[in-house]
């Protein structure tokens, strides 16, 4: 990253310091809140070493991690499905359309009902949410491919399998990029609001105990986890696209 | 299209009444459902017929639309000085809130206007505010209605969110209400009217755009 | 009688990340009041660098440019207008609304007056005051030109700067806007910097032409037309035509394909 | 070599009605027209790409019914694979066809790039080109599968008149060497004297217009003894 933006800084700044101000002169509804100096002390007195808080890093980041892996290797091959095949897309496109719009967290009971172990129904949660943007972002990379690239193929007498490998699933590569960095933003919201709902750890849950026993500094702690949590993996999906895309360097 | 709502519902009948798997067996069956939701006298109360159906989905759209992200337009110009140009704050601020989809949309939308177009006004003698008013808005207006979608989507998701935690009324609360009182068919029908609300107000959000931005719809077919 | 445009030892260097890139070393020439140039070069050649310099979109980093006589502030104004290669008609408003646009913000005109005088301005340039309601997507590309050049004149401009503006037409349109760009410049005698690639064009339309060289681009050679006006087509195969085009081919030819090797591509 | 007749089509208003033409084995037609006159859509038809509504199309004899390796278009709007280089852009055709190994296309496709001066850009990505850098990849993309008829709509336009003039002569070098059956759409009327020894008018207004100043034409030097290339 070249030098940060000065403008992105002086607002983060900006930001900070009326936090501090609003805490420090227990504004209306800041009552409650530690100013950042306070949060900045719990944090490297208590969190900072403590295991507990660095398990909850992990047990978040393995929820969020197998059902987005889970929502990608489903989703991208019934998006190319759904784009590729006119039939299958006739029966399965309403339904699919019908389902995406029901919040994730919609799920919650369903899962929790279907699957055998609450582990597995948070899992199920982080996969739904990602699962139904890249098929949808899929499916419209598929049918928006330009009609040139593939007839310029079938003249060369490429058969629909090697069109299908050599230019259908590149040409969906940035929909594919797109689909991810939304996914695992929504991966990560939806997590927490699981883990609040039916777990006993994870970040979700630290922040929700914070809540529950009203000490501010833990909230606000398990909020900004959440945040730089979410910020990592974003960086690990703009990574992974600028792999999968070489001829945009 | 009939075809496979048809086929979703037959292939969820046979999970539920006929597959060995005792995980599928504790599902409602969409016969139940569907029965639930269209009597007069549903057993847990809550169908087309029943008040308390259309109280939670009053709450439920309400809260959406309070809580539909919009922010003011005064946050326009804010999005474009803090977020104009340096990438390492987008991707935090596109991770940080999903509400935010407007504001970064708008900025987006801010830095995919051609150039000319500021250059061009300039030319005739607008100032900042009038090139705010006559480029920046309408020019980021495409951007600004992704963001809108987006975020009334992020809405409806984090209104399930909230509810299922800490409301008395509302679909998020009736659908973890009816998960403590096992009454399973209820949870399908409160999960389904979200799912239709959400449709329905994204079909707003379009055709209000569509209104919008009726210059960019056809043209005489004169090019080529 | 305004509009002498004159630039003077104008230089650009850009500095994108340290790999300083010299877009112009040195230009200089003069335009005479109400006069028509043509500015012709390769690719890369620097044409449009000289133009945002004279509009006032960017600075110089050597050398004056003034109009009529003063210096010209690095802030673009309506007394001298560009027409944009890609058009930039505002696609949300209207025609009217685009070409009294103008007027209105500098609070010039009235609204009454500024549309009436629209108008006027759109019905001689083909009848386009039939399209006045309609929105710029719903125009042909030639009828878009023809308003974004009636949205600039309506300033009463001292300069008229158009960027290669014909580019992308196809050979019959571009004729019919030729006749339609020296009719314009007959009537209401504005001081027109034409920016092209194409020699023809150039010849076919100015008083005078300034060849560039590639990068970094300056005057290479500047080449009085003495074709009479009104320019007509058959002037375009006239034995004087093809003289005027012999002298400059061979230096227009030799940037062009200095360019093409260096795979030179537009500037961003 | 290939004929045209009979061809008609309609989209939402009429594009083409009843064309016929002939195109000779060897020679370089011009189709010319201003934009909108379906150019493109007989292009497309030739190349197998779309079918006419009524009318025929025969190549060598044979029906034309679908696309092939013996027709190939270059298109008014560059259809390189962005994702791919340059070199596995021009050897997608050998290698999809299976015509030749992945050794020997590389070969063919390298010798091509050279002789198009375009060997130190093999691994560059189609975006990192100017204009008539493309053009010159899309052309050795379709001459190494030794098409019987090369279909160029439109190739130049775009370009700058400079490049658009170093391509034209590029091309009629090209074709002189080879003389391989090329249909040149173009809508400039200096572009299709330039290029074509026959110039198909598609509509009348330009044929007015042709009429007019073929009486004054003044050739350009290198074509005023009217030879071929």
């Amino acid at each position: 990253m070249k030098h940060l933006n000065w403008r992105g800084a002086v607002s983060i700044a900006g930001f900070i310091l009326l936090w501090t101000l609003l805490a420090r002169l227990k504004a209306p509804g800041f009552a409650e809140i530690p100013d950042p100096a306070a949060v900045g002390r719990a944090f490297w007195d208590k969190y900072l070493p403590s295991a507990a808080y660095w398990r909850s890093w992990a047990v978040s980041f393995e929820r969020v991690g197998y059902g987005f892996l889970a929502s990608q290797l489903l989703g991208i091959p019934l998006g190319l499905l759904l784009g590729t095949r006119r039939l299958f897309h006739d029966v399965v496109y309403p339904v699919v359309e019908l389902l995406r719009p029901i919040p994730p967290l919609a799920w919650v009971p369903l899962s929790i009902l279907f699957w055998p172990t609450a582990e597995l129904s948070i899992v199920f949660i982080t996969f739904i949410g990602p699962f139904f943007i890249i098929v949808i972002n899929v499916h419209d990379a598929v049918r928006g491919a330009r009609k040139e690239h593939l007839w310029l193929a079938r003249s060369l007498g490429a058969s629909p399998s090697y069109i299908f490998r050599r230019i259908i699933l590149p040409s969906v590569i940035p929909a594919v990029a797109v689909g991810m960095t939304l996914g695992i933003a929504v991966a990560w919201n939806v997590v927490i609001a699981a883990e609040m709902i039916a777990s006993d750890a994870g970040l979700g849950r630290l922040t929700w105990e914070g809540y529950v026993s009203h000490t501010g500094t833990t909230v606000l702690i398990g909020m900004i986890s959440i945040g730089l949590a979410g910020y990592l993996s974003t960086l690990l999906v703009t990574y992974a696209e600028k792999r999968m895309m070489p001829w945009q360097r | 299209m009939w075809a496979g709502y048809l086929g979703a519902a037959a292939l969820w009948y046979a999970c539920v009444a006929w597959l060995p798997l005792e995980s599928f067996r504790r599902l409602p069956d969409p016969v139940a459902v569907l029965s639930e939701w269209l009597s007069p006298q549903p057993t847990y109360g809550i169908s087309i017929f029943t008040a308390a159906y259309y109280k939670h989905m009053l709450y439920s759209t309400w809260r959406a639309t309070a809580a539909f992200p919009v922010p003011p337009l005064a946050w326009v110009p804010l999005a474009i000085l803090i977020f104009a140009g340096s990438e390492a704050a987008v991707i935090f601020v596109t991770f940080l809130v999903a509400f935010f989809a407007t504001t970064l949309n708008t900025a987006v939308g801010v830095k995919l206007i051609d150039p000319d177009f500021f250059r061009a006004a300039a030319c005739l003698g607008a100032s900042r505010r009038d090139i705010l008013v006559d480029v920046v808005l309408p020019g980021a207006l495409p951007n600004i209605f992704t963001g809108l979608q987006i975020a009334m989507g992020a809405a409806w998701f984090s209104l399930a969110a909230g509810e299922m935690i800490a409301a008395q009324y509302g679909l998020g609360f009736l659908i973890m209400e009816s998960y403590n009182l096992i009454q399973f068919p209820t949870i399908v029908i409160a999960m389904a009217t979200l799912g239709l609300l959400g449709y329905a107000s994204s079909a707003i959000i379009r055709v209000v755009g569509n209104r919008l931005m009726r210059w960019r719809a056809q043209s005489i077919g004169f090019a080529a | 009688m305004s509009g002498a445009l004159s630039i003077r030892g104008v230089s650009k260097t850009y500095d994108p990340e340290g790999a300083s890139v010299e877009a112009l070393r040195e230009c200089s020439f003069e335009v005479r009041a109400e006069e028509f140039v043509a500015i012709v070069g390769p690719s890369g050649c620097g044409k449009t660098t000289l133009l945002n310099a004279i509009a006032g979109f960017d600075t110089v980093s050597a050398g004056e440019i003034s109009l009529d006589g003063r210096l010209l502030a690095a802030r673009p104004g309506p007394d001298r207008v560009v027409v944009f290669q890609h058009g930039a008609l505002f696609p949300w408003k209207t025609v009217l609304e685009n070409v009294t646009y103008g007027p209105l913000k500098q609070r010039a005109l009235s609204r009454p007056a500024a549309e009436a005088k629209a108008l006027e301005f759109l019905r001689a340039s083909g009848g386009l005051d039939t399209v006045a309601a309609s929105y710029p997507a719903q125009l042909s590309s030639g009828m878009q030109r023809r308003v974004e050049i009636v949205r600039a004149l309506m300033n009463d401009p001292r300069l008229l700067l158009l960027d290669e503006p014909f580019r992308a037409m196809d050979g019959f349109s571009k004729a019919t806007m030729h006749q339609h760009l020296l009719d314009l410049h007959r009537r209401y005698r504005k001081t027109v910097v034409f920016i092209t690639h194409d020699l023809d064009e150039a010849i076919y339309l100015a008083d005078t032409v300034v060849v560039m060289t590639t990068r970094p681009g300056t005057v290479k050679q500047i080449i009085r037309v003495n074709l009479e006006r009104p320019r007509v087509p058959q002037m375009l195969y006239s034995r004087e035509y093809a003289e005027l085009k012999k002298s400059a081919a061979e230096s227009v030819h030799e940037e062009a394909r200095r360019a093409f090797e260096r795979g030179e591509k537009e500037q961003a | 070599m290939v004929t045209v007749s009979g061809l008609s089509k309609r989209y939402s208003k009429e594009v083409l009605k009843d064309l016929s033409f002939e195109l000779e084995e060897g020679a370089l037609t011009v189709l010319m027209g201003p934009s909108g006159c379906g150019k493109t859509t007989v292009a497309c038809m030739l190349a197998g790409y779309i079918a006419p509504d009524a009318g025929t199309l025969a190549i060598d004899g044979r029906p034309i019914t679908a696309a092939g390796p013996d027709r190939l278009m270059v298109f008014q709007e560059t259809a390189l694979w962005y994702w791919m280089t340059v070199l596995d852009n021009v050897m997608f055709g050998p290698r999809a066809s299976g015509a030749m190994s992945a050794g020997e296309a590389r070969e063919k496709a390298l010798g091509l790039l050279r002789k198009f001066g375009l060997h130190e850009f093999r691994d560059k990505y189609p975006g990192q080109l100017s204009g008539g850098m493309r053009r010159r990849v899309e052309l050795a993309q379709a001459m190494i599968n030794n098409p019987r008829l090369m279909i160029l709509d439109e190739p130049f336009r775009g370009l700058d008149v400079m490049t658009r003039g170093l391509m034209q002569e590029y091309y009629l070098d090209l074709f002189a060497e080879s003389r391989r059956t090329t249909l040149f759409i173009t809508s400039e009327l200096e572009e299709a004297l330039v290029m074509g020894e026959r110039v198909l008018v598609m509509d009348e207004r330009y044929l007015e217009l042709k009429r007019q100043l073929m009486a004054t034409l003044y050739l350009p030097e290198h074509r005023v003894d009217g030879g071929s290339a």
